[in-house]
């Protein structure tokens, strides 16, 4: 998905730009308009969040511990005076490395090996699902496990061991989705104009069967953050002090009473993400598709 | 229905009345709006007095229908004014193009408009009773026991997870009519009476394990099973061939023999013309002439019917151009640029500038009949001859090279159950450069797989099949399937939704060459050209595209292959008979500019005359009789094919 | 797919494919189990320093618990005793219980079994609740109820399975927090493994109920006076099975996964806790036992799911291939 | 020893009569692995077994030895001869009657290879054989004389099992405890619970306690809930009476809240404290070592991260430890200043972008390596503490999450900078465990760093071999002197059991190892 291209591009160059750019926004829906802010917050966080969070994130200040949120700590310090704020926006990087990471990986992945499953002979599909099964009988922290193993700790592996564990049900979405999509006359039509077969389904195929994949994919979002709380356990993942939300969360588990900010801090930031998605992914696919309203006709 | 009333009266009305619409009868009066102080808005309004009384056959309507008007959230209104009353045992056929609004209405007495639309009418009342303010309960009562509906998508009406026997008896069991324990057997009653073959065993089957035909005869058994008073068939015979067509219209005319009120929606004349005693012509949402059936098919007045009238093929010599329009007119359904005159002016080859301006007003016409037009009197434009002398006549494709040769080709399927079905038992065929060769057959004969084959994309089981000599397709396979191509029925599914028309035909060009974009452009701009689209269309998804257009671009699509050969699988089955014309006369001109040899497929006779030199006809998978098609279709030697044209309406 | 002849013979086809599968899943079973051999074995840890952990414990000790796990033997040795084992269906000596892993999971797995069939059916029920109630419907409701669903989705099983128990068991002392062995004590637990799974249900149920209501056969069964919920039931919902089923393939292998949450969370034995634990100690008999299980488990359930789809939606009978 | 509510066997004051009947459900974080004394080392198994199996001999919290199962006992001169004279009138929860033939079965089944024994084989250090001279008396025959025996002894891990059932039942120990205790087993939902129910003809309580007969409660619920959260919430709604392992910040809310009480005892033995690698690495200078535990404010550290629930702790072993030598305290004090002194003398006088010290271009990086399984009662927060407190001295403090494979190799390969360690033991032994150089890794011992000094194992051999408690004190106090002053560990608090408990809840005492008792407990009426 080609994001940030359509945003710009939509603002026609005239005399008076502002004035242009008031009426694109005008003729952008509230939601999605709410959901790109929260993304393009999203992506400063990640590249500079020195300048949403100027305290530091590691800071430790025993004497202030739990504080209350308030204009000295916007949402408050954990347990050794840390600023959750501040914590939340320096963890959003490698959180969305992790959670993007992943889910992204698994989507890829998944919709390549699905396609390739429903289009290709059917040894080629027999041999696909049946290491598909194998891969879903394998239990996701033995998969952490053996990145480890081969491939030695780090915030990029823990990302594919969750990756691979999230694999296999995207590649059977994929694969039923492919099989109705890849018998549509127009992937025929375009072996018919010369066109190699797996050009044919990488243009046609792979694009139409993605979108109940994409639905999916912003739904595991917050799963794969989550997941990658319980990888950094063992070494995969983000380390301590480094903040990170699924790391957080686990921190903030048992702090409702004491610091509700601590503990719905890390959750509301993976909700609102996943959010921002599903709205941006809906409206994306409405604009590419060409639909207007709401896809009814 | 009003107009029907004035076979009683001196057929005096005055055309030029300006106060036609004079609201002399407080309730049927214009309800104000931008329209108020035009003229006729309707038929009804023109005559103010029309009051259900008892007409000829001395029974009341059962449906009174009047200014009746429907839009939706986008755009103004589909539904203009339109009025008529329905007796029973009488049958009023609508015709009209695509788009013009026949769907909309018939779903509209039913209460299944739709959600965001906004219907308006001065009467709407089913057996006395008003409709208008009617809420969902109330229309629910009504729905199938009072009033049934058949859709115009009958082979998707059905629903495909339900036995067949559960559909039909559906409507029983909603409204409590017959116990469920009774229902099953009821349901066989139903199926039989419908003339659906072993109906104990289709009450427990799927839809899918139906013929087209079957399907169609369940819908309609599902429609009547609660008896209603009034019947509203929406296309009940669209693709469908010629033989399965003929039934379902006696079917139909067994219903209204026993009462029933029918309100016949088509897109083609000559089925109707069986059927209906009375034809309306509707055109951008408006009843634009209505008349005795008889008379409206012998003498039509408006210049729309006459266009319709004059688009089915068959009935004109080959080479002549079937549609009057010409490409430059918009396309069919672009909606007019203003209500202020007439909505078939921008099409219209008779229009003059007060046509654009000011609303027609109906002319009464003896025989009963009204038309809403202001050029009556003119003269309608002969058929035009083809730009030029056909390139290739008959005479011509005797000494032709022979592009495509198939030899013997045969083709199983195999059944889920284990059991293999052949679908094509040892055709050959020859096709010679520049020639169409029409491939004509009932539903289910092989056609489409043949074609498959002779497009490479379906191996045979048997059989050879070469192109200019050299098998095909050859080894390399790959680009040199450009070399055939296909344009096939559902177009809709042929391209992929999310690309857009210059994607789309881009595609087809070929992505090597790495041309520069512009000079691409430019190039898919010209392929459009050459079947009539504006460079407009190039950002449009296909779902942004009419039925018509969509064909079109499939055809450019297809030729910016520059293929040897022009596979085209009933290309027009799915259009309306004026797009069907524009579609045909383009095809005609296609192959005189680029001579690109042509295999025709199409179960409809007309189509078939119309648009090839030579015609195999197909049956169970075999070719049972071929020739030249005037001779085949003035002799036709075999039974099956006498029987075919025997079934042809009108 | 165009006129399919009558199923006759269907039958005989079914079950060839049904054997057929299941031969597979002999193939899958070991490639799974295999699998997790390896993966125990390339994990660094040595079971034994795992299985004793930090205390005391003498050499002599730990060589003997080494030479009674035949860890001393080479590795080729093991994997052939390993294979030879599972072949003859014996699952082997648990590490870390010494209780035959047969014994260990046959204890745990009821409760798993019983936990994932009662949320998965929740989620169902829920979903098709929510489906039926908003697919088709209000604007705002639908999008209320997808941002419920995206909530519910995206919530970790902790967090719901703590705020469950505190209104429920805590506040109004209407469930206990421990299982007790009573059917009340599986509905919060099963509630909380329902809830993310409704939230993917509903919206694939609702998107493809839509889809549905869409179509020409949903007019079709209005014009014959169908009411509007009646048309949802009676036609919709049979076409939301197939999407359902695929995903339901899918949820299995999350369902595992799930389960360690709220066991822990809910203090309920099951599967999903001996596996965290077994992995972390390389208890590898239990781990491949857990794996052989699940294998076996998703094989039948996609068998299920495969059947399921002709089922579902009879034309797909071709796709039994 | 400190700590609200109630200490070492006395019931909680004001409670009036004692009342009999009732279960008390108590929710422990962990479950134990098995239910045979003599295998499992976890600490939850020692709580539940304590109800279960009685032993020969009781140690209070003063470290005062008392008569249980042995009325009375001898030690030979040379200190390797225990001679028991054992109770006549006890009898099994299977009917079988105690004698010596009972107490010699257990302990050489706690010592037999094939019952895989992890903790209490390993108490019997240096056990030679076991005889029943008459039924009544037991004797215990060691290679080397050893203090320590009698703690060992008294600890549950080393409770008298029925011989009937350690002859019959041999698989299946584990699963079917059988005792003398005031408490006999009856079942156990895995990953649940485990329910125990009053042994009625219970009449050899030990001395001390504070009452004799059966126990009060008739039934004794241990149920299995990992999650802190969960056991709060139970406790506050009433479907426990006791929270096993109440969190810090729950801790001061329960005190504060009507109807509840805390029962905490800080445990004895090892605090949790930081190893440090003095044989090989950065920290084989003790400059650096010194430098490091001088830049660390753990008082106020200890004070957030436990909510002012834990003490800091001084020197290796806890104060509630015999033999606990007060010279340790503020040896290792906050002096940001000295240890920049000493950092700058060692050569680390660079700084990186970072902040952090160099010395030839390199980062003065310390590693230590942990797994989440000893993350519990916040010390991976406290870590992280110790970390931020690090970097402002300019030491790069990795506190590296492994799973417990990697970690246990770590560990055990002594590759590692910092260990951090606690263990419960009212034994000052324990020492040895950690920093006698008998003690390494693949001696079965947790002296990881492979630490050999001579000096330090004098004192230690001495404190475990001698019977004459001035002796092993002086051995002591050098040795804990000797930990601190050459910065071996950087102790961090003192453990403490705390369980929130509703104030029904009566008598609830604590052994010398900080181990909830329930023989004297009751529970009020409603
Ligand atoms: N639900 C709807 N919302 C908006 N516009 C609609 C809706 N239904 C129909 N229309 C529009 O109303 C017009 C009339 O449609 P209708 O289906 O009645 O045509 P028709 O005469 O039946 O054509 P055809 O012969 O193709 O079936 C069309 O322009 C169509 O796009
Ligand atoms: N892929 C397929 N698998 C199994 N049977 C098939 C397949 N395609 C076609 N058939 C069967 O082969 C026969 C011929 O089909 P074909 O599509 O060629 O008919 P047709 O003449 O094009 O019919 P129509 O006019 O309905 O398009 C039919 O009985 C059909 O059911
Ligand atoms: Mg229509
Ligand atoms: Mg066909």
């Amino acid at each position: 998905m080609s994001v940030p291209a359509l945003v710009p591009s939509r603002t026609p160059r005239t005399a008076r730009p502002a004035v242009a750019a008031l009426a694109t926004l005008r003729r952008i829906p509230l939601g999605p308009l709410l959901a790109w802010a929260v993304l393009v917050l999203l992506a400063v966080a990640a590249l500079t969040p020195g300048l949403l969070a100027p305290q530091p994130p590691n800071a430790v200040d025993p004497v202030n511990a739990l504080a209350p949120p308030g204009s000295e700590h916007l949402l408050g310090t954990d347990q050794l005076g840390r600023d959750v704020y501040s914590r939340l926006v320096h963890g959003t990087r490698d959180s969305l490395v992790v959670g993007l990471g992943a889910t992204g990986l698994a989507l890829g992945a998944g919709a390549l090996l699905g396609v390739l499953a429903a289009t290709a002979r059917a040894v080629v599909d027999e041999v696909l699902m049946r290491l598909t099964d194998i891969l879903l009988a394998f239990p996701g922290l033995l998969l952490a496990l053996l990145v480890i193993a081969l491939l030695g700790p780090g915030t990029g592996h823990a990302t594919l061991a969750i990756g691979l564990s999230m694999l296999p049900g995207f590649v059977r979405l994929a694969r039923a989705q492919a099989l109705l999509v890849g018998r549509a006359d127009y992937v025929h039509h375009a072996v018919g104009f010369g066109q190699p077969r797996w050009t044919a389904r990488l243009r046609h195929v792979v694009p139409n069967a993605l979108p109940p994949l994409v639905v999916f994919a912003t739904l595991s979002i917050a799963g794969a953050v989550i997941a990658g709380a319980s990888l950094s356990f063992l070494g995969l993942g983000p380390q301590p002090p480094d903040p990170e939300w699924g790391a957080m969360l686990a921190e903030g588990r048992g702090q409702f009473e004491d610091a509700w900010a601590l503990a719905l801090g890390p959750g509301v930031a993976v909700l609102l993400t996943a959010a921002a998605l599903t709205v941006v992914g809906r409206d994306l696919q409405r604009r590419l598709e060409g639909r207007h309203g709401h896809g009814r006709r | 229905m009003a107009v029907a009333e004035e076979a009683a009266r001196p057929a005096a009305g005055s055309p030029a009345d300006p106060s036609g619409g004079s609201p002399a009868d407080p309730s049927g009066g214009p309800t104000g709006g931008p329209l108020a102080g035009a003229p006729a808005e309707s038929f009804t309004d023109a005559k103010p007095e029309a009051e259900p009384e008892p007409g000829p056959a001395g029974e009341p309507p059962v449906l009174v229908v009047e200014n009746l008007r429907v839009g939706f959230a986008r755009g103004g209104d589909v539904v203009r004014g339109v009025g008529f009353t329905l007796r029973p045992g009488e049958c009023l056929a609508v015709v009209g193009e695509s788009g013009s609004g026949k769907s909309v209405t018939a779903r509209t007495l039913l209460g299944l408009t739709g959600p965001g639309a906004a219907v308006r009418a001065d009467r709407l009342e089913l057996d006395g009773v008003d409709l208008t303010g009617l809420d969902e309960r109330g229309w629910r009562g009504l729905r199938g026991r009072r009033v049934g509906l058949v859709l115009q998508d009958a082979l998707v009406s059905l629903d495909p997870l339900r036995r067949i026997g559960t559909e039909v008896t559906e409507v029983l069991a909603n409204h409590r009519l017959v116990p469920a324990a009774r229902r099953p057997a009821r349901a066989v009653e139903l199926l039989a009476e419908a003339g659906v073959p072993e109906p104990e065993v289709r009450a427990r089957q799927y839809p899918h394990e139906l013929s087209g035909g079957q399907r169609q005869r369940a819908l309609i058994a599902s429609a009547v099973a609660a008896d209603p008073a009034v019947l509203v068939a929406d296309e009940p015979t669209t693709a469908l061939d010629v033989t399965v067509q003929a039934r379902i219209l006696d079917l139909l005319a067994e219903r209204k023999a026993a009462g029933a009120a029918l309100l016949l929606i088509s897109h083609d004349l000559s089925v109707v013309a069986r059927l209906a005693d009375r034809i309306a012509v509707m055109f951008g949402g408006a009843f634009v002439e209505e008349g005795p059936a008889a008379q409206v098919l012998a003498a039509p007045a408006h210049p729309y019917t006459r266009e319709l009238l004059a688009a089915v093929p068959g009935r004109h010599p080959r080479g002549t151009r079937l549609s009057v329009r010409s490409p430059e007119l918009p396309p069919p359904g672009t909606p007019a640029p203003a209500d202020a005159g007439c909505r078939y002016a921008p099409h219209c080859p008779l229009a003059e500038d007060a046509c654009r301006t000011r609303p027609p007003e109906p002319v009464r016409l003896a025989g009963d009949r009204v038309a809403r037009c202001r050029r009556l009197d003119r003269p309608w434009p002969a058929p035009r001859p083809a730009a030029g002398p056909p390139a290739t006549g008959p005479s011509a494709t005797d000494s032709g090279t022979v592009v495509l040769t198939a030899e013997g080709l045969v083709k199983s399927y195999r059944r889920p159950d284990g059991s293999t079905h052949r679908a094509v038992r040892g055709v050959s065929l020859r096709l010679r450069a520049g020639e169409v060769l029409g491939v004509l057959g009932e539903s289910g004969s092989g056609k489409s797989t043949v074609a498959l084959m002779a497009i490479g994309r379906l191996r045979p089981d048997a059989g050879t099949v070469t192109l200019l000599g050299e098998p095909w397709p050859g080894p390399a396979r790959g680009a040199d399937l450009r070399r055939v191509q296909l344009v096939q029925q559902d177009t809709l599914s042929a391209f992929d939704p999310r690309w857009t028309v210059e994607r789309l035909v881009g595609e087809a060009l070929g992505a090597a060459g790495r041309r520069a974009a512009r000079r691409r452009r430019e190039e898919i701009a010209g392929r459009l050209r050459l079947v009539g689209l504006g460079p407009e269309l190039l950002g449009r998804r296909p779902r942004e595209l009419s039925g018509g257009q969509r064909q079109r671009v499939a055809i450019a699509r297809a030729l910016a292959a520059e293929p040897e050969v022009l596979v085209c699988d009933e290309p027009v089955s799915a259009l309306d008979v004026s797009v069907q014309a524009q579609v045909l006369d383009l095809l005609a001109e296609v192959r005189e500019r680029t001579g690109v040899s042509v295999l025709f497929i199409s179960h409809d006779l007309g189509v078939i005359r119309h648009s090839s030199d030579r015609v195999l006809v197909m049956k169970d998978g075999e070719v049972v009789e071929e020739g030249e098609v005037e001779e085949v279709f003035a002799r036709p030697a075999h039974p099956y094919t006498r029987q075919l044209l025997a079934a042809l309406p009108g | 797919m165009k006129g399919l002849p009558p199923p006759a013979g269907g039958l005989a086809l079914l079950r060839h494919w049904v054997v057929r599968r299941l031969a597979l899943a002999v193939v899958v079973v070991l490639g799974a189990a295999s699998a997790a051999f390896a993966g125990l074995w390339l994990a660094p840890g040595d079971p034994v320093q795992l299985i004793v952990g930090s205390h005391e414990v003498t050499p002599e000790v730990a060589a003997r618990v080494r030479d009674d796990l035949g860890l001393d033997e080479p590795l080729v040795v093991q994997y052939g005793r390993f294979l030879g084992r599972l072949l003859s269906g014996d699952l082997g000596h648990s590490y870390q219980a010494s209780r035959p892993v047969a014994d260990v999971l046959g204890d745990q797995a009821a409760a798993t079994v019983e936990l994932a069939l009662a949320g998965f059916l929740l989620a169902l029920l829920g979903a098709v609740l929510l489906a039926v109630a908003t697919a088709g419907r209000r604007p705002w409701l639908r999008r209320a109820s997808s941002a419920v669903e995206l909530v519910l989705g995206s919530t970790p099983a902790f967090w719901a399975g703590i705020v469950l128990l505190t209104l429920f068991s805590f506040r109004w002392q209407l469930f206990p927090a421990v299982d007790g062995g009573g059917l009340d004590g599986l509905v919060l637990p099963a509630v909380t493994l329902a809830l993310p799974m409704l939230g993917v249900f509903a919206q694939v149920l609702r998107e493809s109920m839509e889809r549905s209501l869409e179509e020409p056969y949903a007019l079709s069964a209005r014009a014959r006076g169908s009411g509007e919920t009646a048309l949802r039931l009676r036609h919709s919902l049979r076409h939301t099975l197939v999407p359902l089923l695929t995903l339901s393939g899918w949820t299995v292998g999350s369902l595992l996964s799930g389960a360690v949450v709220v066991e822990t969370v809910f203090s309920r034995q099951g599967i999903g806790r001996i596996t965290a634990s077994a992995i972390s100690a390389r208890d590898l008999p239990v781990v491949t036992g857990v794996v052989v299980v699940s294998a076996v488990v998703f094989t039948v359930v996609n068998l299920l799911v495969d059947v399921g789809y002709a089922i579902a939606d009879p034309r797909l009978k071709e796709s039994l291939r | 020893s400190s700590g609200s509510g109630s200490a070492d066997g006395a019931g909680a004051a004001g409670g009036g009569a004692p009342v009999d009947g009732g279960t008390l459900r108590f929710a422990a974080e962990v479950e134990p692995d098995c239910l045979d004394p003599a295998v499992s080392p976890a600490d939850v198994t020692g709580v539940v077994d304590r109800n279960v199996f009685d032993s020969l001999v009781r140690l209070d919290s003063a470290g005062t030895f008392h008569p249980w199962l042995a009325t009375s006992w001898e030690v030979s001169p040379d200190g390797l001869t225990y001679t028991f004279h054992l109770r006549t009138d006890v009898l099994f929860h299977d009917g079988t009657k105690l004698d010596a033939a009972a107490v010699k079965a257990t302990l050489e089944h706690a010592v037999d290879p094939a019952t895989k024994s992890l903790y209490a084989g390993g108490l019997l250090e240096g056990f030679a054989g076991a005889d029943a001279p008459d039924p009544a008396t037991a004797v215990i025959r060691l290679t080397k004389p050893r203090a320590a025996l009698l703690q060992a002894l008294s600890t549950p891990y080393l409770g008298i099992q029925s011989p009937k059932s350690l002859a019959d039942n041999a698989a299946d120990l584990c699963r079917k405890p059988v005792g003398s205790g005031p408490f006999s087993f009856v079942s156990w939902e895995k990953s649940t619970s485990v329910t125990l129910k009053r042994n009625p003809g219970y009449a050899w309580a030990p001395e001390g306690a504070a009452h004799t007969g059966a126990a009060h409660l008739e039934k004794l619920v241990f149920q299995i809930v990992p999650e802190e959260s969960v056991r709060q919430g139970q406790l506050r709604s009433g479907q426990i009476e006791i929270a096993g392992n109440a969190a810090p910040a729950r801790i001061a809310d329960l005190k504060g809240t009507k109807g509840f009480q805390v029962l905490q005892q800080e445990a004895p033995g090892q605090v949790y404290g930081l190893f440090l690698n003095p044989v090989a690495g950065v920290l084989a200078d003790e400059r650096v070592r010194t430098a490091l535990a001088r830049s660390l404010q753990l008082d106020a550290l200890v004070k957030s991260v436990y909510h002012d629930t834990r003490h800091r702790a001084q020197g290796p072993l806890g104060p509630g430890t015999v033999f606990y030598d007060k010279s340790v305290e503020g040896v290792l004090g906050y002096d940001p200043a000295g240890a920049g002194k000493l950092l700058d003398e060692a050569g680390w006088t660079g700084r990186d972008a970072d902040g952090y010290r160099t010395k030839d271009g390199k980062r003065l990086t310390v590693v230590w390596p942990t797994s989440a399984y000893l993350a519990r009662d916040n010390r991976d927060l406290l870590a992280q503490g110790v970390q931020a407190d690090a970097k402002k001295a300019g030491i790069e403090l990795q506190y590296l999450n492994q799973d417990p494979g990697t970690f246990a190799k770590t560990a055990v390969g002594g590759t590692a900078d910092v260990l951090g360690f606690s263990f419960v033991r009212p034994e000052a032994d324990i020492l040895r465990h950690y920093f006698g150089s008998a003690s390494t890794a693949d001696k079965g011992g947790s002296n990881l760093f492979r630490i050999s000094d001579p000096q330090l194992d004098g004192w230690l051999d001495q404190g475990a071999s001698s019977s004459d408690p001035a002796v092993r004190g002086r051995a002591y106090a050098q040795a804990q002197k000797y930990v601190v002053d050459h910065v071996l560990e950087i102790p961090l608090y003192v453990p403490v059991t705390a369980l929130g408990a509703s104030s029904r809840v009566h008598g609830v005492g604590f052994d010398a190892a900080a181990f909830p008792q329930f023989y004297d407990a009751w529970l009020a009426a409603r």
